[in-house]
């Protein structure tokens, strides 16, 4: 409201309108869950190298400890959310729609909620280095909070290789019932702004656009008012349209520049975090605190009273839904993430994580589910897709198997966004498609890898058994004319010893 | 009549010389194809197809005789890769991809005989005489060979686990 | 005007007297060749090569051998084996000096010896009485037919392709029924020119 | 694990179904649809209900042959729609197995061997309506004069019977030709266009549908309104009906003022035969049009054209059905080299590259 | 192809041309002994097709000669070249028939026509066309007896406004459905007889007799 | 060598037939089946120019070279083909005057110069004799069964005009199947010809699977698994 828009902005293809449904719980503060029994917190939750554990069965921690130090350029560390005991490092359900076991560590909290002391809090982050305040967002454990949970120090180092000019927030929360941004930007503003001064001093770029969709009023007005002690971040109103807050839409929409593909928005100069993230930035940076627990919002008309919970990551996903008052009804899926890019999950016992922003426990009429039907080539797939792609052909193609030409034909530029599946009339999976193709690819590309190597092996050992076979063959011989050799010494020697006699 | 018959057999006689010169001086040496294709093949001469190796093998398919599904180990990629070189159609749904499989050793009963060692095509399993073996999952195609030979029946073949990484949605049409 | 007359002969041979699915010519080629789009245009060109020619060296023949020496009878053996060895010759020089063109054409030459259209070209040509220029008109005109009737059909297969077509009717019979549509469309032009 | 499927997002879904869609197509045929049968009686009644019956059934048993189930695909709609369209493009009189042979060709040869619903290439109604019209070319010419229902000159119920079930020549004695149709056979005969209408105005009666012709003919207005609602409910976009209609107006306008004594003119060419039926309903068709827009524009433009070059220099005097066949045939080329350029790349599918990297802006 | 190993002498370029060559001598040597063999049947076989054609307008009774003797070749008004095959008794012409052709609706229709002397039309039938079968293919005798109606009519009998079809205020029955056919053959048959009133005097000189074979005597005849 | 001449035979009539399987001789196919007779009188010429071309090829396979081979094969095929068309102008006009445009064609009928290169080049006289005889005899077939199908939809009679061409004892083959019909011309125009290959390709695909699933059924499944070179 009132809030200034500033620059004219530039128009996205596609895109659909689905219902918002935020009003569930936008209205609800932020509200701190009490803590769990046991925190199961997974050694990966971010994109990368899984985390190598520090700790043992059996160790007392103190809250914000290393558990487990990341390995590798791309991947980030572990902390514990709280004090307590280590119960053990094993195999758990994951936070993945596959119900795979993954590594995980295991914590009784002791109740204590006892901070380690060892970090002293920097005076004042703003004197520190770039590179100091990116080795201190890594340290934390830091990743993005937007769903992608690229480790943010990473991209933070960006400055290195590329001339950026401009730092975007995504505030835009585009994807329905999801309000745990928007209770940030409304609850914490200046602590949020002094986040992303801090990024925008990391990553060395006089600009920052806080970028908020339309629909989120309260937010808009309470960054617009904090903004004002920053003078070079600007607040931008964003027409409320999914998925507004892809980072390559957002950018397209603000500055009119396409990201090229299969490159990131740092070849534009341009780099985009999160609200969440920025907030991250300024606990680690202010107080020390590494990343150890994250707002979800827990929502669905399934559920009986939706909020918005701070929540210490490990906690099982059945505290939060126990904390909301349970079911209203038996929902028809219980989704991680928001509707539209959102994972469903195999089971209430796996834990929160540093990606997860919402928990819906959706009932049959929210989620419209129809029988699948053929494609009518109504081309609906393509008006809405933001991409420019031709969804419903990428999906012939894979249905058909050849999934050489659907990656001719755009696969690898699709987000997996989900706006054609959602305008399909004939509710084809779509994403699914893309999905598996995705995976199928990488798949036989991990196989055509691994035949190279094989092929290789193959290779050293026929030459070994060459070489095995050479030695033998010359061993023999050299044998054969030792032999020969000693026959005839002895022949001469019998010869001479002939002759002497 | 005789005109008939003589032009035309002069006709006869251009046309045939223009193409015996034109055999002489456009020939093109024999195709490349068998390299090409053998490049394309796995390489672990493994002899699943049905040919003692993948050089024979790749001759078979350059000159029509093998179809391009002929090799189990390379699977889709490989047919959809043959296709493509070859110019031929094949129906992908007849193949039925064999799930990717490794051999696993029962360290219990494995008493260092180094048979399956000196079996496999691709060194993948590891170990000297009287030690247990392990195989190197890496390295490892599946192809069966060392199982036969071992004396106390202790190396199975196991379809590979997905993991977190390399796990993917299933194909809409194939999912339950 | 002139010019008039000779686009309408184009006009007519290519969509109202369509070689392939008014005249019934070249199907071979059409049922073989269209299961991709690339191969397709690529069969077109070739085609279409041969074709101009063919019409062209059936005219010198038909002028210069036949009339004069009144051997119609030897029409058919003569045209066949100019066209074979222009064709043979084609796919050698082509093989020779563009490899990259006969990846495209190569694999086609041989098997257009063996396309009716070619021959039947030729043929009619002569029984229309056509000039020189009407004669190479006609061929090109044929051939352009020819030409997009292939590519537009390669299009449809390969849409099929992916279709869910019931499988009795898989592959080769849908095809033959989709060409059978096309034909069906394809009348739409009747009338369009008198010929 | 969960018992329910794994199925992957969206977890939420647009109210878009496949039977909304036809049965808003269905909504927009309705008011053209009922003015007609009023227009032409009893027969076209009979005929319009026989159509219909003979597409579902035939859309049935091919599902039953095929053995995929039926109640899905028969209650969406699409059988029903493309025996509607059908039987909109018929003379309203025809006997009845021209509607039941019509219908079998259209679900069976021109559905349901390419594996039915969204799999077809050409337009099944109009592979039915030109396959009948080249097999039939008697029935399918005859055309009446409307007689709307309950007129003193209107046949009863049991002659309409007679009529449509019967083998009754009633209709010779009526018979007129379509304005099209008599434009085309006293324009052969060179005569002029002033000639040819003797004043009366045509145009007029074109558009309010007072004149011989099938049902889809004789409401363009109706038609017309049919088609904005359906543009205003987003079933189809105005790509098509625009390029369509702007092109074959644009061909009718030039050739008109080059000499408009041979040529007629654009308004009458379209509201005359099937152009905005053709222009809204037909060409619109979502399975045998393209996808994109750029390919829906050339789509339309393609069908206007050759509308009008059928019209008015080949044989047929309405060439609409022809047209769209032909441009059905060239949809998939049209897709495959008309495809939305793709986010980040350029139009050739090569990624976008900035000068200076991290440009300044 | 898969010939396995060549002996040198194949790959010469002699070699070739000598096989094409050779083949070709035996191909054409072995087309002209069967063109020999043939050639004077099929002429038969051609004559006698044409002959059939013509006595299907020309009733058998009106002529004693060999109607395909002494063709007579006159200038049609387009300038092409038209055969007249005349029937004749003692030496008069007593009947003739020729080829006319009209536009119908779909392509051009050709017809042969018989007159007597007088210019009465005995009769009409149709050598080939491509209207619309079940529409215009009834002008074919085998499909309707409309053709025959011509029989015996004449330029003046009907009158020449009334050489029309019904709908054009003539006389004659169209077919319900398709104008465009019969009005074609209608023209088709007045031209024709147009041609007969106006090439009157050539058409009825009598053949020369004294010709022994079938020679292209007449050609000139009208130009005089 | 037996079962070799029952391979061949097969191949020739079914399996490998030159319509249904390698969608050759479609021009003459759809042209001439406008009735059963003219395709019997087609399918007749065509068996035996495939016969004489089969033993001709085979006979002289050891001399030609792979540079000449085709313009070869085709003076063979057309020396053969104008000898059918000129014996047929003489001695079967009537039925000449139907298939005539098509006799020459018979030239480029692909099937031939098909057979040519992949059987009679590689292999002895009598074989080539009986696969052109085979090859023949399936392509009869077909043309005989599309030129029934058409006929009997399109026209309601089959085998009309039978007479011209085998005489006139045959004239007991001519039915009237379907009296007072008012025909279908759509079927024997050419978008009818197409449709109905299209059909009779997808029967005998029908044929076939229920064929092999009779015979999975009575063999065990060892017996059906192919053998593997080693
Ligand atoms: C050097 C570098 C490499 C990156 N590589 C990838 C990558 O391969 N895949 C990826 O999804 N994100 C990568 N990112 C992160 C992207 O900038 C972005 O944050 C991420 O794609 C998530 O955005 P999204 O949710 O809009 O997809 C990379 C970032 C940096 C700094
Ligand atoms: C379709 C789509 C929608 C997205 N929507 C949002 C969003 O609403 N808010 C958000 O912060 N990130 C969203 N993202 C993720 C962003 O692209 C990007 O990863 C993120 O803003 C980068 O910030 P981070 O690294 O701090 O997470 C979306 C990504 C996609 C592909
Ligand atoms: C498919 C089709 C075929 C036609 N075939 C013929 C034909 O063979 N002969 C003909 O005179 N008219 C034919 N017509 C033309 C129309 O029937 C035309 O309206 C008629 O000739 C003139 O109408 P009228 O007889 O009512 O005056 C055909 C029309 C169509 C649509
Ligand atoms: C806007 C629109 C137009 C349609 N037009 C036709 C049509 O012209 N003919 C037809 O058979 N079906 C039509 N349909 C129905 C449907 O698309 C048709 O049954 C499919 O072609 C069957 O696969 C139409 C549907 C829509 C939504
Ligand atoms: S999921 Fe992919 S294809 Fe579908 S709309 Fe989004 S980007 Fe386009
Ligand atoms: S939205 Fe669905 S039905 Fe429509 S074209 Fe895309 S995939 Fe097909
Ligand atoms: S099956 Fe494949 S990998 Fe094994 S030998 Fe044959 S070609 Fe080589
Ligand atoms: S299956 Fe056995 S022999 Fe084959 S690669 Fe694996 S370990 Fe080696
Ligand atoms: S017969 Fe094969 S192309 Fe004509």
């Amino acid at each position: 409201m009132g809030a200034p828009t500033l620059t004219k902005l530039f128009k996205i293809r596609g895109g659909v309108h689905p219902d918002d449904c935020k009003l569930l719980s936008a209205d609800q503060p932020i509200e701190t869950l009490p803590m769990p029994e046991l925190l199961h917190i997974p050694l990966q939750q971010h994109i990368g190298a899984a985390a190598v554990p520090m700790v043992r069965r059996g160790e007392i921690v103190k809250k914000g400890q290393l558990l487990a130090r990341s390995q590798g350029a791309i991947s980030a560390p572990v902390h514990a959310p709280t004090s307590g005991r280590i119960m053990g490092v094993g195999g758990y359900p994951a936070h993945h729609a596959s119900g795979l076991s993954v590594r995980t560590i295991t914590l009784k909290p002791d109740g204590k909620d006892e901070w380690r002391d060892n970090t002293p809090p920097v005076k004042d982050p703003f004197t520190l280095s770039p590179e100091e305040i990116s080795k201190r967002v890594a340290e934390a454990g830091i990743v993005g909070m937007g769903g992608a949970t690229f480790p943010s120090a990473v991209k933070l180092n960006l400055r290195k290789r590329y001339a950026l000019h401009t730092l975007v927030l995504n505030g835009a929360e585009c994807e329905p019932y999801l309000t745990c941004d928007d209770r940030l930007m409304r609850e914490q503003p200046s602590e949020i702004l002094d986040g992303v001064a801090l990024m925008a001093r990391a990553l060395g770029v006089e600009q920052v656009l806080f970028a908020i969709e339309s629909n989120k009023p309260e937010a808009q007005a309470a960054i617009a008012e904090a903004t004002q002690a920053h003078p070079n971040i600007t607040m931008v109103g964003l027409p409320t349209r999914y998925p507004m807050g892809s980072e390559k839409h957002l950018v397209q929409t603000l500055t009119g520049k396409e990201t090229p593909a299969r490159g990131l928005t740092a070849d534009i100069g341009i780099v985009v975090h999160n609200v969440a993230t920025a907030l991250a930035v300024h606990e680690a940076l202010h107080h020390g605190r590494p990343l150890i627990s994250r707002v979800v919002t827990v929502s669905g008309n399934a559920i009986n009273q939706p909020r918005n919970l701070r929540v210490p990551l490990g906690t099982p996903l059945e505290n939060l839904i126990e904390h909301c008052g349970g079911y209203k009804q038996e929902p028809a899926r219980l989704i991680s993430g928001g509707p539209m890019m959102g994972q469903p999950l195999p089971s209430t016992r796996v834990p929160v994580v540093k990606g997860s922003n919402g928990l819906l426990a959706l009932t049959q009429d929210e989620i419209q589910a129809g029988h699948e039907m053929p494609c009518i080539r109504c081309a609906s797939c393509v008006q809405a897709c933001p991409c420019g792609l031709v969804p419903l052909e990428m999906a012939a193609n894979i249905r058909a198997g050849s999934l050489d030409n659907s990656v001719n034909l755009g696969l690898l530029d699709c987000i997996a966004c989900g706006s054609c599946a959602y305008v399909c009339p004939s509710h084809i999976p779509l994403v699914q498609y893309f999905n598996y193709a995705k995976g199928e690819l990488a798949s036989r590309q991990r196989m055509q890898h691994k035949q190279g190597e094989t092929k290789r092996l193959a290779e050293a050992r026929s030459q070994r058994m060459e070489a095995i076979k050479k030695a033998k063959r010359e061993a023999m011989m050299k044998r054969k004319k030792e032999m020969e050799a000693k026959k005839k010494r002895e022949a001469e020697a019998t010869a001479a010893a002939e002759a002497q006699a | 009549m005789t005109a008939a018959i003589l032009i035309i057999t002069a006709l006869g006689i251009a046309m045939g010389t223009m193409l015996g010169v034109a055999a002489r001086y456009l020939a093109v040496e024999d195709n490349p194809l068998v390299g090409e294709i053998e490049e394309l093949l796995p390489g672990s001469q493994c002899g699943q197809c049905g040919y003692p190796g993948c050089t024979p093998a790749a001759e078979a398919v350059a000159n029509g005789e093998a179809p391009v599904t002929m090799c189990p180990p390379g699977g889709k990629a490989l047919v959809e890769s043959l296709a493509e070189k070859l110019g031929v159609s094949v129906d992908l749904s007849d193949v039925d991809e064999k799930q990717p499989m490794i051999a696993f050793v029962h360290e219990n009963f494995c008493i260092g005989c180094t048979k399956c060692f000196k079996r496999c095509p691709t060194d993948a399993i590891l170990g000297g005489p009287k030690q247990i073996h392990a195989v190197f999952s890496d390295a490892c195609t599946g192809c069966e060979k060392c199982v036969d030979v071992c004396p106390t029946e202790c190396i199975e073949l196991r379809v590979i686990k997905p993991t977190l990484q390399t796990w993917y949605w299933p194909e809409p049409s194939k999912a339950a | 005007m002139d010019q008039m007359e000779y686009f309408l002969i184009i006009l007519s041979t290519a969509l109202v007297n369509n070689v392939v699915l008014v005249k019934f010519l070249g199907l071979c080629p059409l049922m073989g060749v269209s299961n991709k789009l690339d191969s397709a245009l690529g069969m077109g060109l070739a085609t279409t090569f041969v074709l101009t020619l063919a019409a062209f060296a059936g005219w010198l023949l038909e002028h210069y051998v036949l009339t004069p020496l009144d051997l119609g009878f030897l029409r058919i053996l003569t045209f066949i084996l100019v066209i074979a060895v222009v064709v043979q010759f084609t796919e050698m020089a082509v093989r020779k000096t563009s490899p990259a063109l006969y990846q495209v054409l190569g694999i086609f030459l041989p098997l257009i010896t063996t396309n009716c259209a070619v021959l039947g070209v030729a043929l009619l040509n002569v029984q229309q009485e056509n000039s020189f220029l009407e004669s190479l008109l006609y061929g090109f005109g044929s051939a352009m037919g020819f030409t997009l009737v292939l590519v537009m059909f390669a299009g449809l297969r390969e849409r099929l392709a992916l279709a869910n077509v019931p499988t009795a009717f898989a592959g080769a019979p849908i095809a033959y029924v989709v060409a059978g549509l096309m034909s069906l469309a394809f009348m739409g032009f009747a009338g369009l020119t008198t010929n | 694990m969960n018992e329910a499927p794994l199925i992957s997002g969206p977890y939420t879904h647009a109210r878009s179904s496949i039977n909304r869609t036809m049965g808003l197509v269905m909504l927009a045929l309705l008011p053209a649809t009922l003015f007609s049968l009023y227009l032409f009686g009893w027969p076209a009644i009979f005929l319009f209900i026989t159509t219909l019956i003979a597409a579902m059934v035939a859309e049935a048993i091919s599902l039953r042959i095929s053995g995929r189930p039926s109640r899905p695909f028969l209650l969406d709609g699409s059988a029903l729609l493309t025996g509607w369209l059908l039987a909109m493009t018929l003379p309203p009189w025809a006997p009845w197995w021209i509607g039941v042979v019509g219908a079998l060709l259209a679900i069976i040869v021109g559905k349901q061997i390419f594996g039915g619903i969204g799999q077809n290439l050409f337009n099944p109604a109009m592979v039915a309506r030109v396959a009948l019209l080249i097999s039939f070319p008697l029935e399918m010419t005859l055309f009446n004069p409307p007689i709307p229902l309950f007129s003193a000159q209107a046949p009863g119920f049991l002659d309409s019977l007679s009529i449509t079930f019967g083998n009754s020549d009633h209709l010779d004695a009526i018979s007129s030709a379509t304005a099209l149709g008599h434009y085309k056979t006293e324009l052969s005969r060179g005569l002029s266009i002033t000639d040819i209408t003797g004043g009366t105005d045509t145009l007029w009666q074109l558009t309010t549908g007072t004149a011989a012709g099938s049902m889809g003919e004789t409401s363009a207005l109706l038609l017309l309104l049919g088609g904005l609602f359906l543009l205003y409910k987003r079933v189809i976009t105005w790509h098509i009906p625009l390029a369509m209609l702007g092109t074959l107006a644009l061909c009718a306008g030039i050739f008109h003022l080059i000499d408009p004594d041979t040529y007629l003119g654009p308004l009458t060419h379209l509201m005359s035969g099937a152009a905005i039926l053709g222009a809204f309903f037909i060409a619109t068709d979502l399975v045998t049009s393209p996808t994109s827009i750029r390919g829906q524009l050339i789509f339309g433009a393609g069908c206007g054209l050759l509308v009008y070059v059928i019209r008015t220099f080949a044989g047929y005097p309405e060439g609409v059905a022809f047209a769209v066949m032909l441009m059905n045939a060239c949809t998939p080329l049209i897709d495959h080299y008309f495809k939305p350029r793709i986010y980040g790349r350029d139009s050739k599918g090569e990624p976008l590259s900035y000068a200076e990297k991290g440009g300044e802006s | 192809m898969g010939t396995p190993v060549e002996p040198q002498y194949r790959k010469r370029i002699g070699y070739q041309a000598m096989l094409l060559g050779g083949f070709s001598t035996l191909a054409t040597a072995l087309l002209v002994a069967g063109n020999i063999a043939t050639k004077d049947v099929i002429a038969e076989r051609q004559r006698e097709d044409m002959l059939a054609s013509l006595s299907a307008v020309v009733p058998a009774g009106n002529y004693d000669n060999n109607l395909l003797e002494n063709p007579l070749t006159l200038e049609r008004p387009d300038g092409k070249p038209l055969s007249v095959y005349r029937g004749t008794r003692g030496n008069q012409v007593t009947s003739m028939a020729y080829e006319i052709s009209g536009q119908g609706y779909a392509g051009e229709i050709r017809l042969i026509m018989g007159l007597d002397a007088q210019g009465k039309v005995l009769g009409v039938r149709v050598l080939s066309h491509t209207e619309t079968p079940g529409l215009g293919d009834k002008i074919e005798v085998e499909k309707d007896n409309w053709i025959l109606a011509f029989n015996g009519l004449s330029l003046g009998n009907p009158p020449r406004e009334k050489w029309r079809v019904k709908k054009d205020g003539g006389q004659f029955d169209a077919f319900s459905g398709a104008t465009i056919t019969p009005r074609a053959v209608l023209k088709a048959i007045e031209d024709g007889l147009v041609f007969h009133q106006e090439n009157n005097a050539a058409l009825r000189q009598p053949p020369v007799i004294n010709t022994d074979t079938v020679t292209r005597s007449g050609v000139n005849s009208y130009e005089q | 060598m037996s079962s070799d001449y029952g391979r061949i035979a097969k191949d020739g009539i079914w399996n490998n037939n030159i319509v249904f399987a390698q969608a050759l001789g479609l021009c003459p196919l759809l042209a001439v089946t406008g009735t059963a007779s003219n395709g019997l009188g087609m399918g007749l010429a065509s068996t035996v120019v495939m016969i004489a071309s089969g033993l001709l090829i085979s006979l002289f396979r050891g001399i030609i070279t792979p540079q000449v081979r085709i313009p070869v094969f085709v003076l063979i095929i057309a020396v053969l083909v104008t000898l059918v068309d000129m014996f047929m102008n003489a001695w079967m006009h009537d039925l000449h005057k139907v298939l005539g445009l098509f006799i020459p064609l018979i030239v480029t009928n692909c099937a031939i110069l098909g057979r040519a290169e992949s059987f009679a080049s590689r292999n002895n006289i009598l074989p080539s004799l009986f696969d052109g005889l085979m090859m023949g005899v399936g392509f009869t077939m077909v043309l005989v069964m599309l030129g029934a199908a058409r006929e009997v939809l399109g026209s309601g009679t089959l085998f009309a005009n039978a007479a011209l061409l085998l005489g006139q004892w045959a004239s007991f083959m001519e039915l009237t199947l379907i009296p007072d019909y008012k025909g279908f011309p759509l079927i024997i125009l050419p978008p009818g010809g197409f449709v109905v290959l299209g059909f009779l390709l997808a029967g005998k695909r029908l044929v076939d699977r229920v064929m092999s699933n009779r015979q999975k059924r009575v063999t065990t499944p060892q017996d059906s698994a192919t053998a593997t070179p080693t």
